[in-house]
């Protein structure tokens, strides 16, 4: 699963995508983003304040609690500003 | 006619304006978006997720011109990085109806701020800080939810 | 900064367009009214009342300006005649905030279509004929003085 | 008194404008219109249909019901079709 990153998220980070194989009992966009943090504090950090955060899945946005199965792309970033 | 385009050339604000006119309408109406000095503002900077904004565009423009009756819609936002007074966004719908024409750039311009995949980094001198969502931006892009114009 | 002007000449929308853009204003919207074919038409020609009617827009365009936070308010109307295709009007509205700039620029088209003494007359060919004022013309300027944007 | 014409009032009238003295029993547009039909059939059948004609007075949009004492400029066409 690629997992990319946008604006302040990918500057946190300090990289535009990860390529990961999260475990079965990962299924939504939340327990990835708790199960990337877990041994990686510069990520759990980047991912603390969920209120600030969007996911897209496979390119349409979609809540944090959406499920991932069968998902190869998902985007984390802020909240758009666009226009 | 639906022409959508993220680019980081400039704006071309005078041929996009004049492709929608030969469309044949009778009103042509547009938006267009510019950086603001804001107090300083040096550069601005506009992120995009590739390919996925670019649908997101275009699904605003085909609703659009499904909601009214619209002989050209135009949406082109510039990426990368831009100084003040450059044009961000430029929004355009001909009709033969100016209300539908009006309104159609309203919708568009609304509803791109809140689901189109951009973001805007600000730079002031050696300072850069991620521009924040308004608040306003969300209502506006929520009334053309609830209403039918 | 209030431009009002009625003239002969084509109208230069990118010229009108820089303008207002370089007020230093984040959003600039414009409406543009083209001369259509509708089966047939060879000519349109423009009369109006001089000297009222550049009193009529001007009014207008201070009413726009007193009602929205504007940074600039364009409104060039071309008079005489004119062919399929060219602008027959062009009103522009540059604010800090995008939904003010929209809505002066339909508030000034509706109400021009009922304020401002102008009269069209179309030519098929040998036939010329006055066209006919449209109720919904009177209903959309009506709704800017019964609600408050 | 001028008293302008525009685009098929004008047309029909054969003129842009006619300079006038209305007597003072002369109040109102409309009174103005009917004493400036009595004797000129042309300008009668301009102005037999009162609710295709509007009127200015000395620039301003007024009802047919309009005083014009003291108005120096009446203007008699169709509703307005611009924009």
């Amino acid at each position: 699963m690629r997992v990319l990153y946008f604006a302040w998220v990918r500057e946190r980070i300090g990289r535009d995508e990860d390529r990961l194989d999260p475990p079965p009992a990962v299924t939504t966009v939340a327990g990835l983003l708790d199960w990337m943090g877990r041994d990686d504090p510069v990520r759990a950090g980047a991912f603390a304040d969920r209120t600030r955060l969007r996911a897209a899945a496979d390119g349409r946005f979609v809540p944090l609690d959406a499920p991932i199965a069968g998902v190869s792309e998902i985007a984390i970033f802020p909240p758009v500003t666009g226009g | 006619m639906i022409d959508v385009r993220i680019q980081p050339e400039p704006i071309d604000l005078a041929g996009a304006l004049a492709r929608a006119e030969a469309s044949g309408a009778g009103a042509v109406a547009s938006f267009t978006g510019i950086v603001r000095d804001d107090g300083g503002v040096t550069e601005l900077f506009l992120e995009h997720y590739p390919g996925v904004t670019e649908r997101a565009l275009g699904d605003l423009a085909a609703e659009a011109a499904g909601r009214w009756p619209l002989s050209a819609v135009t949406v082109i936002h510039r990426v990368g990085a831009m100084v003040p007074g450059d044009r961000i966004v430029l929004v355009v719908a001909a009709s033969a109806h100016r209300q539908a024409a009006i309104e159609a750039t309203a919708f568009l311009i609304d509803r791109l701020k809140t689901e189109a995949p951009f973001w805007k980094r600000e730079r002031r001198g050696e300072t850069a800080s991620w521009v924040e969502p308004r608040a306003s931006d969300d209502a506006a892009a929520e009334r053309w939810r609830s209403s039918h114009t």
